[in-house]
């Protein structure tokens, strides 16, 4: 950390860069990780299980059909120019975010217009949903409220001020921007009197924190070893080993959300043969899968992961079974093998790379070959984006947007067709059904009958394999404290707010 | 020069391979004789053997073949050099002694491609350009000098980009960027042999043009591309491997060492091995490659001839 | 002060090459006194530079005195210190060289160069360095001493700027910058042109006189020895075989190199026994003459946009049979006229007429034929050979371009040229740089005879060659046209030699034809000014013209 | 002189143009879809379509092109659609990283090179020589990326010498930006101390870009001298009793240097196209990181952007070599 006349700063390092910052055009890990330090939304992801705590909204309720929603604001909020926390900016946030289509948007639109968007009195906003919606409040830590006054001020050709906010903020977070160099670092400086105070006692809370961008994991591990950064994301997992060693270092390794699966192509080529899918899937050995993490790692044993509302365990899940696998081969159009299928991943994520020699090194046992393609991201969802080019195996880390069991499930439905995370096309009409009722369904008990038997179905279809759950994990100085984990958040992401240094 | 005169009774009967080559024969041990003198020229002669060998006869050097095409150990990974891994292993067990021998052999066809497809390119229209002169002269050296202009890592950045990583195409970017450097020099090489009393000479008697850029201006211009492709071979296998290292090059589980490096940046400072073998088979072939072409152009630009 | 000034006794040294050592200098005996002119000339590779430059210890990197040594006023300098070698190298011994193009650093002002040269000088002698301005006047002096005009813009200027003679002379300013005891000159007139040549030689022996100057100057140009040499050395393959007063020397050689090398210079105030005419031969140009040129002219274009006539509406006639000279001082156009005949390059305008036939509008299939009947000799034999083709390969090449001819009859066809060109037929599988020039030029004659051409152009065939060689091949020429009917145009800027052999001469200036008609006529009668000047600057240096002095 | 510098603009202008055409075509080839990309992983498709329109991607590939071509008549680079900011401003702001970087390398590869080549000629085949042509090869053959890691390690984190990566450290705020050079600015700044601090930061990465153009350099500058000493004016200076010293550093050093010249104006080039890997290996923030971050995410605009900054900055380079042709050498004076 560095010390600075108005006290401690930490120091993040990271490796991604922070393109755009406005909170409705843009989320990712790094970049949430900063608007949800800046900005305040009506309610927030707090621990782990993550459980929805009141923010901005103190209180709110629901109508009996499920599409009217109000939420009551707490009146000390304040933006960082001392202007109150409104109603209408509420309105205006949600309203930005919805006109602009992007970022965020797709979470509610479908269910939300901005007219449905009301402003009661001064602080009680009122929203009118088009049809009940079950995941709704899941989603609102995620749409952070913008000053209206400031943006409009800012406003270029009816842009909503997207160019200016892009590197400024006009929120009522903890922190407030300061030195912002892209591609180098970012800093944010603490909220004198911040409207809801500091949890770690205002004598320890830092003056701010400096995001900074170090790419090469090796540098990365050098500046938290030096003490240069305090804390670190992204180092592999041999690295956390050596590192764990290393006294004054800890290191935070929590059960994540992110599920690994290996999507087959279920329309087209010899992956839409569901016994060739099932022996690929008993083929493969489940453990490497979990070596390839140092043990850091749980196996899935449902399409959805641990920590989510509805999960239950799939009790046949594929496991490592040469002779089940050859038994499926054999029923397929393959009996002997002898065909080759590309394995694609992200170019440059070493675990998929990895999980790829795996099957590979499986695979030579049913006499298939495969290719391993590393492809960018953008061109792998370009081409996963239709039936014709998506490639027969893709490896894909979803990481939920929220805790609601309709975040993964979805992506079953059809009409999530052309999504990076559907480039298996699945294709049941019983599944899409049910996923829909269990979206308008109000009541959690019909709900969680339903997600348990989309669970089944969706395992039995075998339109992946279903891999793992890495953990996440962090290293850090000792000296910091106050991280406060939330499997919600994005791998990498943290909570800014509550941390601190402890100085000797 | 003296030259040996010989009898007109000797000259009767037919003469002798010896006899008729002798003049070839002096030219190569002069050759021979120039080269054995540079400490590093023989170096690089040395090195390039080695790797040519390491490519030729890779497969059954390598003490764990089924290494090379990916095999994974799991419980042997990051395995320190020792008797049973002379380099050692990487993260998912793989013998790195026999993925660096692997890696000489796609070493040594990237580079072989990317400089053969480059002078195949280049070499033709360099000769055109810097004979026929006038408008193909223009355009040719227009569309050089344009891609000369940008540096060719940057170029190739750009176009494997586009075109997805992997091993082909990196080749293909490099190959599309390697050609106007062959352009330039057989330009300016033909440029002055045209020049030459022995081109006109040439001419007076009657030779058409694919005659003489044939049998008159390749030859001479050959020394000099000869010293060129033999540089580039470790250039291109360095630039293979540059972008192998930022992500856009050959990919593993392929051999290749620039890919191996890159991922193995991340275990750097606590499983040194992993980089540094192939790391250092990069450098040596490369230095190899480099210190061949050097002692060639000593030995073949007949501007250092008469030393 | 009572030996000579350079004494070198029994100096032997060997050059390292890749084939063990090459003896060059075999035990040299020389001595020069203070005051002596001495001239050493010697064939091409004879050793005389190696000889010179020993003197002032700058000889080749890998050579080794293996016996004798080099005494300079009392002091042996066979193996000098460097740091002892400042005292002497252009202080006391300097010297000038062959080629003013290449002795001269391009980037320095010509000033710089020469006070330079004084302040290294002032160093070594252990004074001070003069001021700058001390050292530009007496640059300026040293300029104004070799007769150039108008030293304090000359100061300023680059090598480039200026002409052949003017650099020689600048040479020969720095030389003298130390005051020396010695001046050796190396060939000091061999690149420059005839006029140029005779202007520097008298250069020479006015400053020997004004300055007293101890002078050795090599050349193979006997001619240009004798003006400037009292004494002379012959040095034939690394000895030096006969020593003496030249005058002695050129009356009655002792030695057998020496005579053929007399023997062999063309002597312009000769008239020759020419053959009786040809049948052919008439008075008046018939309209059947073999080539014909009418208002041929070269315009070249610079890429500034100047432009320069090279050849300027020349019109001339050759009959067959006949040896057609072209004389003209370098730059006269005399090259670019012979090509324009071969059609090598386009002319401007103008035609010209071959056997009948107009060849300006020929093109593709037809001219290749028409250039089977006429073939050119190039002026320097050493580029005019492809490095990379065997003897074999460049004779048998215009047989092969030509001719349907199999390998078999190609290969006997090449081994008669060279029979008829006295060459072995080993020679086929030689390559060009293991032949001399002479036989370099031989090949190119074969390789020009191949087809058995009508015509053939001969630009300068022996200015590359030592006069010696220069004999042998004219007479070989001569042989050679009597024994294939041929006709030559024999363009030379030695009128020696074009007295010696043609029949009928134009001479060019600037692109201009000043005077053409009989040799022996223009010899006589020179009607031009030019022609009379050319003539005059030929004689100086002539050996009648040495014999007499 | 007017004529030559229109003629060079007109150069400059017809290259851009060109450069600009080629890395168009050459990164649309792509199959990539860089709006999905930036619409976020769960965007559907009307979405990805909004940003389609708003960059102007969904026109066909010669449409682009025309827009393309005809905003960049008027300097403009079209806009990253990963930062949604104009292309020209920020390679405006990553430029001087570069540049500085760049410059600190060329002048320690001319420093180091010419006098080594120098060095090298006069002692030819000695053992020096031989030490230096080993060296100077060898800084050809290092791959500058596994170069760079191995001093990293070495100096910063083993040693703890020299700072790890970036260009200041964290706290220290830049001085104000005249020229964007820290160490120019700092100076000008009087701030003797972030002078030194950057300074520290930018020794690895300097030295790790200029050792193969230092090899370069130092190559040439030795066959030239080789064949300069060798040279008859050479010969006939020393003839004339010139020192030693003066023939090789004056005389003959003036003259190898012209080659010398060309090769460095090659070699900046060179150097811009080799950030690309350094700047990754250092974090340096200049356009090399620039052009790898955008290329990773297909955003081409910048991509372009930067193989054109990087090819304006050869052709000037090249021009001012050119100049210095000329100041050198007085027969192109006059020509
Ligand atoms: N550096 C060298 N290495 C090897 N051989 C050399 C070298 N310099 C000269 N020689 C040889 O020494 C011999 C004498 O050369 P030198 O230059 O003295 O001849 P020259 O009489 O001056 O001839 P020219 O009239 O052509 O100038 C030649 O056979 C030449 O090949
Ligand atoms: N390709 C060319 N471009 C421009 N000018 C040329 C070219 N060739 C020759 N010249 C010029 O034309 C003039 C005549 O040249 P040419 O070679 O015919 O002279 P020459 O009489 O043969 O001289 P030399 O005796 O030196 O061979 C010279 O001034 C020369 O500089
Ligand atoms: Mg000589
Ligand atoms: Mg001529």
């Amino acid at each position: 950390f560095e010390r600075t006349d108005k006290g401690n700063v930490i120091v993040f390092g990271g490796r991604q860069a922070i393109p755009v910052l406005d909170p409705h055009i843009r989320y990712d890990w790094s970049t949430r990780m900063i608007q949800q330090s800046v900005y305040d939304a009506l309610l927030k992801y707090e621990g782990d299980p993550a459980e929805l705590k009141p923010w901005l909204a103190e209180t709110w309720e629901t109508s009996a059909d499920g599409k009217t929603w109000t939420f009551h604001l707490t009146k000390d909020a304040k933006f960082h120019n001392g202007d109150p926390v409104t109603a209408e900016a509420v309105r205006y946030s949600f309203e930005r975010g919805l006109k602009l289509n992007k970022g965020v948007a797709w979470m509610l639109k479908d269910f939300l217009a901005p007219e449905g968007i009301s402003v009661v009195d001064d602080h009680t906003v009122k929203f009118d949903l088009k049809a009940p919606y079950a995941p709704f409040l899941s989603f609102l830590p995620w749409w952070y409220i913008v000053n209206p006054a400031e943006v409009k001020a800012h406003e270029v050709d009816g842009d909503y001020g997207q160019k200016w906010l892009t590197d400024h903020a006009a929120g009522s977070g903890p922190f407030k921007l300061g030195r912002w160099e892209p591609n180098v670092l970012y800093e944010i400086e603490a909220v004198d009197n911040y409207w809801k105070g500091w949890p770690q006692g205002e004598k320890n809370r830092p003056a701010g924190v400096i995001f900074k961008i170090i790419r090469e994991p090796a540098a990365q591990k050098a500046a938290l070893q030096r003490g240069e950064a305090d804390i670190v994301e992204g180092l592999t997992p041999d690295d956390y080993i050596q590192i764990k060693r290393v006294p004054g270092i800890v290191i935070q390794d929590h059960k994540g959300m992110t599920t690994f699966g290996i999507k087959f192509n279920t329309q087209k080529g010899p992956t839409a043969d569901i016994n060739l899918r099932k022996a690929i899937a008993y083929a493969l050995d489940y453990d490497a899968l979990i070596q390839v993490y140092n043990g850091a790692a749980t196996l899935e044993t449902s399409p959805l992961p641990d920590a989510m509302k509805g999960y239950t365990p799939v009790l046949d899940m594929p496991r490592k079974d040469l002779a089940k696998a050859k038994e499926y081969l054999a029923k397929s159009a393959y009996p002997n093998g002898g065909l080759t299928l590309p394995y694609v991943h992200v170019a440059g994520l070493e675990e998929a790379r990895r999980i790829g020699l795996v099957l590979l090194d499986n695979l030579k046992a049913l006499n298939i070959n495969v290719e391993i393609k590393p492809e960018q991201w953008p061109n792998m969802v370009a081409n996963g984006s239709k039936v014709e080019t998506s490639p027969a195996m893709t490896s894909v880390f979803t990481t939920p947007i929220s805790t609601d069991p309709d975040a993964v499930a979805y992506q079953y439905h059809k009409n999530s067709w052309g999504q990076y995370y559907a480039m298996m096309f699945y294709d049941n009409p019983k599944v899409s059904e049910m996923i829909d009722q269990a979206r308008a369904a109000t009541s959690w008990d019909d709900r969680a009958k339903l997600y348990a038997e989309i669970q089944k179905q969706i395992v039995a279809d075998q339109p992946e394999v279903f891999g793992m759950l890495q953990n996440r994990r962090w290293a850090h100085r000792d000296y910091l404290q106050g991280f406060q984990f939330s499997p919600v958040r994005f791998t990498g992401e943290v909570d800014l707010y509550p941390m601190w240094i402890k100085a000797e | 020069m003296t030259t040996p005169m010989t009898s007109e009774a000797e000259l009767s009967r037919p003469l002798s391979f010896r006899e008729r080559h002798e003049s070839q024969i002096r030219q190569w041990r002069l050759y021979a004789h120039m080269f054995r003198k540079s400490f590093s020229s023989m170096l690089g002669l040395g090195l390039v053997v080695v790797f040519l060998a390491l490519a030729a006869f890779g497969p059954w050097l390598m003490p764990y073949p089924e290494a090379a095409g990916g095999a994974i150990d799991m419980a042997n990974k990051l395995m320190p050099p020792g008797g049973a891994h002379w380099f050692g292993t990487d993260e998912m067990g793989a013998d790195i002694f026999s993925r660096v021998i692997m890696g000489a052999r796609t070493s040594l066809w990237i580079g072989l491609i990317i400089t053969g497809i480059a002078a195949l390119i280049g070499v033709p229209l360099g000769i055109v350009a810097g004979y026929r002169g006038g408008w193909p002269r223009a355009v040719i050296m227009r569309v050089t000098e344009l891609f000369l202009a940008v540096p060719g890592l940057a170029l190739a950045l750009a176009i494997v980009a586009a075109l997805g990583p992997g091993i082909t195409n990196c080749v293909l970017a490099l190959s599309l960027v390697w050609w106007p450097g062959y352009v330039r020099l057989v330009e300016a090489k033909a440029l002055s042999v045209k020049e030459e009393l022995f081109v006109e000479s040439a001419r007076s008697i009657g030779a058409k043009t694919p005659w003489i850029l044939w049998h008159h201006i390749l030859p001479n211009c050959l020394s000099p591309i000869i010293v060129k492709m033999s540089m580039d071979m470790g250039m291109a296998i360095l630039s293979a491997a540059s972008l192998g290292f930022i992500g856009l090059g050959a990919q593993p589980p392929a051999p290749e060492w620039g890919a191996m490096i890159s991922v193995a940046r991340t275990y750097m400072p606590d499983w040194w091995w992993y980089s540094l073998f192939p790391g250092a088979a990069i450098f040596l072939t490369v230095l190899g490659f480099n210190l061949l072409g050097d002692g060639l152009r000593d030995i073949l630009d007949p501007r250092s001839r008469d030393r | 002060m009572t030996g000579p000034l350079l004494d070198i006794t029994n100096y032997r040294l060997d050059i390292g090459t890749f084939d063990g050592p090459v003896h060059v200098l075999k035990g040299i005996n020389l001595s020069v006194n203070r005051g002596d002119t001495l001239g050493i000339v010697g064939e091409s590779g004879s050793g005389k530079t190696v000889l010179v430059r020993s003197v002032l210890g700058i000889g080749p990197k890998s050579s080794r005195v293996v016996e004798g040594g080099i005494a300079f006023d009392g002091q042996d300098i066979t193996s000098l210190p460097e740091k002892d070698w400042r005292k002497i190298r252009g202080i006391r011994i300097s010297m000038i060289f062959q080629d003013p193009m290449t002795y001269l650093n391009p980037l320095f002002s010509i000033g710089r160069q020469i006070s330079d040269v004084i302040a290294a000088h002032e160093k070594a002698a252990g004074q001070g360095v003069s001021s700058k301005a001390a050292r530009r006047a007496r640059t300026e002096e040293l300029l104004d001493q070799v007769g150039l005009p108008n030293p304090s813009r000359l100061f300023d200027q680059y090598p480039h700027q200026l002409s052949g003679g003017m650099r020689q002379r600048i040479l020969i300013a720095m030389a003298l910058a130390g005051k020396p005891d010695i001046l050796i000159a190396d060939e000091p007139t061999t690149a420059l042109d005839v006029t140029v040549q005779a202007q520097v030689l008298d250069l020479i022996n006015s400053l020997v006189e004004k300055l007293n100057l101890t002078v050795i100057m090599i050349s193979h140009d006997i001619g240009a020895i004798a003006t400037v040499a009292k004494r002379c050395a012959v040095m034939y393959k690394g000895e030096i075989v006969e020593q003496g007063l030249t005058s002695d020397i050129l009356r009655e050689p002792k030695h057998e190199y020496t005579r053929r090398l007399l023997a062999a210079v063309p002597d312009i105030d000769t008239a020759v026994e020419r053959a009786p005419a040809e049948p052919t031969r008439t008075e008046t140009p018939k309209p059947g003459a073999l080539l014909e040129a009418i208002g041929l002219t070269k315009v070249y274009r610079s890429q500034s946009g100047s432009e320069l006539t090279a050849v300027n509406a020349v019109s001339l006639s050759v009959r067959t049979g006949e040896i057609f000279g072209v004389v003209g001082e370098s730059g006269s156009g005399k090259s670019t006229l012979a090509r324009m005949l071969l059609r090598l390059i386009e002319p401007t305008s103008g035609d010209v007429i071959f056997d009948g036939t107009n060849i300006t509008g020929l093109d593709g299939e037809p001219l290749r034929q028409m250039r089977r009947h006429m073939q050119f000799v190039f002026q320097n034999p050493h580029s005019a050979l492809n490095g990379r083709h065997t003897i074999g390969d460049a004779i048998g090449e215009p047989l092969r371009i030509q001719t349907a001819m199999s390998r078999g009859d190609i290969e006997a066809r090449t081994e008669a040229l060279l029979d008829i060109v006295q060459l072995p037929k080993l020679f086929k599988y030689r390559y060009p740089h293991e032949l001399s020039g002479g036989q370099k030029q031989r090949v190119c004659i074969a390789r020009a005879i191949a087809l058995n051409p009508r015509l053939l152009i001969l630009d300068e065939p022996t200015s590359a060659l030592d006069i010696s060689v220069q004999a042998q091949v004219l007479d070989f020429l001569q042989e050679l046209r009597a024994e294939l009917n041929l006709t030559y145009v024999f363009i030379s800027h030695n009128l020696a030699v074009i007295r010696q052999i043609c029949d009928r001469t134009i001479v060019m200036k600037r692109g201009d034809i000043v005077e053409e008609g009989e040799t022996e006529q223009i010899f006589l009668s020179p009607r031009h000014e030019y022609t009379r000047t050319l003539i005059e600057s030929g004689r100086k240096t002539s050996r009648a013209a040495s014999l007499q002095g | 002189m007017l004529t030559f510098a229109f003629r060079k603009l007109l150069t400059l202008v017809g290259t851009m143009l060109g450069i600009a055409a080629l890395t168009f075509f050459i990164t649309n080839v792509a199959p990539g879809d860089p709006a999905r990309l930036v619409a976020g992983p769960n965007a559907t498709e009307d979405m990805v379509a909004t940003i389609r329109t708003e960059y102007g991607l969904d026109k066909s590939l010669p449409e682009q092109f025309v827009v393309y071509m005809g905003d960049l008549v008027r300097g403009d680079l079209g806009q990253s659609i990963v930062t949604t900011r104009p292309v020209m401003e920020e390679l405006l702001r990553y430029a001087p990283a570069t540049l500085e970087l760049v410059f600190v390398a060329m002048a320690l590869g001319i420093v180091v090179g010419v006098p080594m080549g120098m060095l090298s000629a006069v002692y030819k085949d000695g053992p020096l020589d031989h030490a230096t042509r080993i060296f100077s090869i060898s800084g050809v053959a290092l791959p500058a990326f596994w170069f760079g890691i191995v001093l990293q390690l070495m100096f910063s984190v083993d040693l703890g010498w020299l700072p790890v990566s970036g260009r200041l450290p964290l706290v220290t705020r830049p001085p104000e930006t005249v020229t964007g050079l820290l160490l120019v600015d700092s100076l000008l700044a009087g701030r003797l101390d972030t002078f030194w601090t950057s300074f520290r930061h930018i020794i690895l990465p300097a030295i790790v870009l200029s050792f193969p153009c230092l090899a370069s350099i130092l190559r040439v500058n030795r066959a030239e001298m080789i064949e300069v000493l060798q040279s008859d004016y050479i010969v006939a200076a020393r003839a004339h009793g010139i020192a030693s010293f003066r023939i090789v550093a004056l005389y003959a050093l003036k003259n190898a240097m012209l080659p010398t010249l060309a090769m460095i104006g090659l070699r900046f080039g060179w150097m811009l196209g080799s950030t690309v890997l350094v700047e990754t290996v250092f974090d340096w923030p200049g356009i090399g990181l620039y052009a790898v971050s955008s290329a990773l995410s297909s955003d081409f605009k910048p991509v372009v952007g930067v193989t054109l900054m990087i090819g304006f900055f050869f052709i000037v380079a090249n021009t001012l070599v050119d100049l210095a042709y000329a100041w050198i050498d007085p027969r192109l004076r006059n020509a």
